[in-house]
């Protein structure tokens, strides 16, 4: 044990700790967990277990925006720095036509500005005309007319 | 019976509400805010809703939401567990318009006994005894001071929209009595945006009984006897039991007459609680009513073996309650303790985080109602209560030592809690004895930690 | 009473008799092998002492080991739980002679009703209706056709040291009864060491109903009704439950106070069991006694509300029966589904290994004894039970909706259980009305995972 | 395992780390997670509970031999390989002399061979005299007379 303990004095050697986190980073682990009968490095990420992919999305710093009125846009994510979202920001239904006789505000394809009206959520008989909140090109869209949706619903997928 | 419900609650209630409506065959519709996104507990419910943000103001309070929610949802019913909107006559009313039933007392009877001086007035008219104070709000120093000459010092300044000791003052002379109308005043205004204060005699070592009721809506009303909350900290309950251990048999049957009485002439429907104080000559005063089921209804639901919230859902239905008074017995002796996220070393402050492990006690006579497990981060966000820890058995005693040894076996690491606590409470003679009132806690274990 | 006594056993059962000492008073000493050594219910005893290897026979077996356990640990009795050395006549007497006393019957009334001719003769005796068949072993071949004959085919072989459906055969004519008496005879041998064979009349589609006893040293004898466990897997019980769904009240009658008069001629102490078999035509017959505390008694503990683990202990100790017959009742529907580590998809094969989560249920009525929690790893050496989920409701319907919801709740990852087959039997129509047979679940549930 | 330790020079290498973590991703595994006696090396992806350190030494390689009628020896530990440990083979009371009156069969410093008797255990009024069963010098005695021992509890450590 001894000996052990003299050999890896460095626990606070910073570059390995480095090493490690980039280890977690790459291969997008929670945890490592390293221990010796006296020393013990030990590396987390993500407070919340049991992370669904929605948490993940809820513990974007959109959220923060949650009650507004007008729609919640998450931040550029690491992974891709050319995409947003446009979330819901309430529960209702969604519809992206005005009418059911008018053509949907936007398609994929079309370029948005932060005031563009997107769609339209309705909740309590009210139909809430839902603003782009940024700009972008529309290359998903993840609801149909009529689709349930919450706060911070994925609405639209935009590239920025 | 209805098809579909909401719940308009979060955590363990949420829970236990799942649970009442999947014995009954009921679909659950669950909301939840981002402080709870991904919760374990949301899977058992058959839909799901985000209602907003992390706090309680942006999501569990957001009427509209929880509304869309129902409409989206396509229920026919809410039920609003405790705490948050259970006790909001505005949600109850819109509920009613949207045609969505509210599984509660209706919004006037909430009303009435929601405000402190009408409940007294109702329960003067139902003979039920009040504190004696004065009738209605103070309207200036003098006016208080005259009061209290009457009934004699000490007594206690109260916010009409109070709850929770929030809004309280003890006055013991005409000085202090001053200074106790502007705080409780200024507290009150700050707390419910309420400054109406009234004044009643102060009892001293108050123990706290209440009576659970259930009403429906065709004139039947039982009661399912009382529930002994002494054990308190700063007002806010710990240790729940019934029966009571302090009350005599004949102060026990008017106690529950009294409660009977009083809901009778609220014309309340749907479930609740008649709140009393009870002094040390075993005179009894009411002191309100909680309009909504409470934390601590599974003691009765261990002693008289009845499920309190598919009682609650079958009401709303506008079913007949199932049972008359003379069906209802009170068998053996349950306690419940209220588990929370705080660290009593730390004079009880929050102690949220991730539960790395938790070892969930059982056996003969043990029930643990809790959404928590391994893995779960208890959120900052709301009240600190994780589970509760009930127990049943054939007497008191064997219901002390059968909780002291669950308690024992409840181990959660990674966070704090008031588990060993309680172990404190239950194994001291007062415990045992029955003579805990509303400040033994603080006399006697404060500061001791 | 006792001060201390030492768990021969392990797992959810050791923990069962650990929390009744607690509630008791009574100190425990637990032993472990090197299989379970570091589980958490260990933590739970005042002293532990490791036995042995991992394997059952080099730990949990091993008489010379746990006896040094008990005199080092300086208890003054044994509880033997169930399986391992529980029926194990010699260790009985063992620690009698090291004057500890064994928490179950005398070595006498043990090996006695051990031995299942000796138990016919008894049951005879008793008036109590027994299997007609070979009074005793067959000798030969041909004894065995003339008893067949006289008691008309189908016929079972059955090892007279027998038990759990090993070294028992069914032979349908003379040529089938051949093969059957040479297969049982070497199944007998191999398992048990005891070629002895004898033979009865086959009951088909027999209902499997057992009667709980209780006895103290001081001539009080009281029966606690009857379990149903007709849900069986190769003569393994899955689910448990009390009162029976299927037998009349007369008969039910009958058949426990034929238990009291066996219990009685065989001068039967502590806690037992009588087992009978229950034909289409309700009439029953004695099988067997089971002379210690079974895996199913929680489910007599929800209906009587006695802790039958706590009753055991004060028997042994000398202490009368605090009640009689008369004080008994049998309230409500108690259900009992056995939790094991297997996987039904794959023929019910064991699935040990590490429990990364669990949900346990909670709520009103539910009890789930385990030894289990997130992070548990499940030792492949001993038996395949990793918990009891019971529940207890006013009525059966309620108690089936009630256990068909916990078992939803009941999320366990990492190993495969039985949880979600349990949820097939018990949302099956022939379930519901009480239907089963110790066949039904091979005749429609097998191959149909 | 314990020869994969064996090669190892501590849980912190973080080449080894990586080759782990690779493995982790390869066959999709939830988590990895090493340990002997006094180390630990551990991996996750997915929220997963722990392990408690008592599991921890329940897996321990010696332990096999739990049931042996001749003392148990632990084989050496990766971390130091000088040292081994006698442990008693069953449960009973430790006594260090035959006869109270008798010196003890060894103390510190005592080179001991495999046939050597080192104590006695008591069991059931029998008195079992317990063989070193390896070569070497006792350094440390754990238990005193009386004192009550388990299977496998160590009574003394042995440089070998």
């Amino acid at each position: 044990m001894s000996n052990e303990q003299n050999e890896s004095s460095g626990v606070f050697e910073i570059a390995r700790i480095r090493k490690l986190i980039e280890l977690l980073r790459e291969f997008d682990l929670n945890e490592i967990d390293l221990h010796d009968a006296t020393q013990r490095i030990r590396i987390k990420r993500g407070g919340v277990p049991m992370v669904s992919a929605m948490q993940a999305a809820g513990m974007m710093p959109a959220v923060s925006a949650a009650a507004a009125s007008s729609s919640t846009v998450s931040a550029p994510s690491e992974d891709d720095k050319n995409v947003a979202f446009i979330k819901s920001p309430m529960v209702g239904s969604f519809y992206a036509r005005s009418k059911p006789d008018q053509p949907a505000y936007v398609k994929v394809g079309d370029v948005v500005a932060p005031d563009t009206v997107v769609c339209i959520v309705e909740a309590m008989k009210m139909f809430n005309e839902i603003p782009a909140g940024i700009s972008g090109k529309i290359v998903e869209v993840y609801v149909k007319d009529g689709d349930a949706v919450d706060v911070n619903k994925p609405l639209f997928k935009l590239a920025v | 019976m209805y098809n579909r419900i909401l719940i308009a609650n979060r955590g363990e209630i949420a829970l236990r509400i799942i649970r009442a409506c999947r014995e009954m065959g009921i679909e659950t519709v669950a909301i939840y805010s981002e402080g709870d996104r991904g919760s374990k507990y949301l899977e058992f419910a058959d839909e799901t809703f985000c209602v907003g943000g992390f706090k309680s103001a942006d999501s569990y309070l957001r009427i509209d939401q929880i509304i869309s929610a129902a409409e989206v949802g396509n229920v026919e019913a809410v039920h609003p567990g405790y705490g948050f909107l259970s006790e909001n006559a505005h949600f109850n009313e819109v509920c009613r318009d949207c045609n969505i039933d509210f599984i509660g007392p209706t919004p006037q009877a909430m009303l009435m006994l929601g405000d402190k001086n009408q409940a007294r007035a109702l329960a003067r008219k139902a003979k039920v005894p009040v504190v004696p104070g004065s009738d209605g709000l103070i309207e200036d120093e003098a006016a208080a001071m005259k009061v209290a000459h009457e009934i004699g010092f000490p007594v206690l300044v109260k916010a009409t929209a109070g709850g929770g000791g929030r809004g309280m003052r003890v006055a013991a002379n005409d000085l202090s009595l001053k200074t106790a109308l502007q705080q409780a005043a200024a507290e009150a205004l700050a707390a419910f945006g309420n400054a109406g204060v009234y004044i009643e005699k102060f009892v001293e070592h108050p123990r706290h009984v209440e009576v659970q009721m259930i009403a429906d809506h065709h004139g039947n009303i039982v009661h399912l006897f009382e529930r002994d909350c002494s054990t308190q900290r700063r007002h806010q309950k710990l240790i729940e039991e019934s029966p009571s251990p302090s009350i005599p048999k004949n102060v026990r049957k008017s106690l529950c007459e009294a409660a009977v009485r009083l809901i009778q002439m609220a014309n309340y429907t749907n479930a609740g609680t008649v709140e009393f104080i009870v002094d040390r000559d075993n005179n009894f005063y009411f002191i309100e009513v909680n309009a909504r089921i409470q934390v601590e209804h599974p003691v009765t639901e261990m002693v008289t073996g009845i499920d309190l919230i598919q009682q609650q859902i079958r009401v709303a239905a506008g079913e007949k309650l199932p049972f008359r008074q003379k069906d209802i017995e009170c068998k053996g002796s349950a306690i419940e303790c209220r588990i929370n996220a705080e660290d009593p070393a730390k004079n009880f402050q929050p102690s949220p985080g991730r539960i790395d492990s938790i070892f969930v006690p059982g056996g003969l006579g043990v029930r643990f109602d809790s959404h928590v497990h391994a893995g779960y981060t208890v959120p900052p966000y709301y009240d600190s209560m994780i589970g509760k820890l009930i127990v049943h058995q054939p007497t008191r005693a064997g219901a002390i030592r059968c909780m002291l040894r669950a308690l024992s076996e409840l181990k959660i690491s990674g966070i704090k809690t008031t588990a060993d606590f309680h172990r404190k409470v239950l194994s001291h003679v007062d415990f045992a004895e029955g003579r805990i009132d509303t400040g033994w806690v603080e006399r006697n274990l404060m500061g001791k930690n």
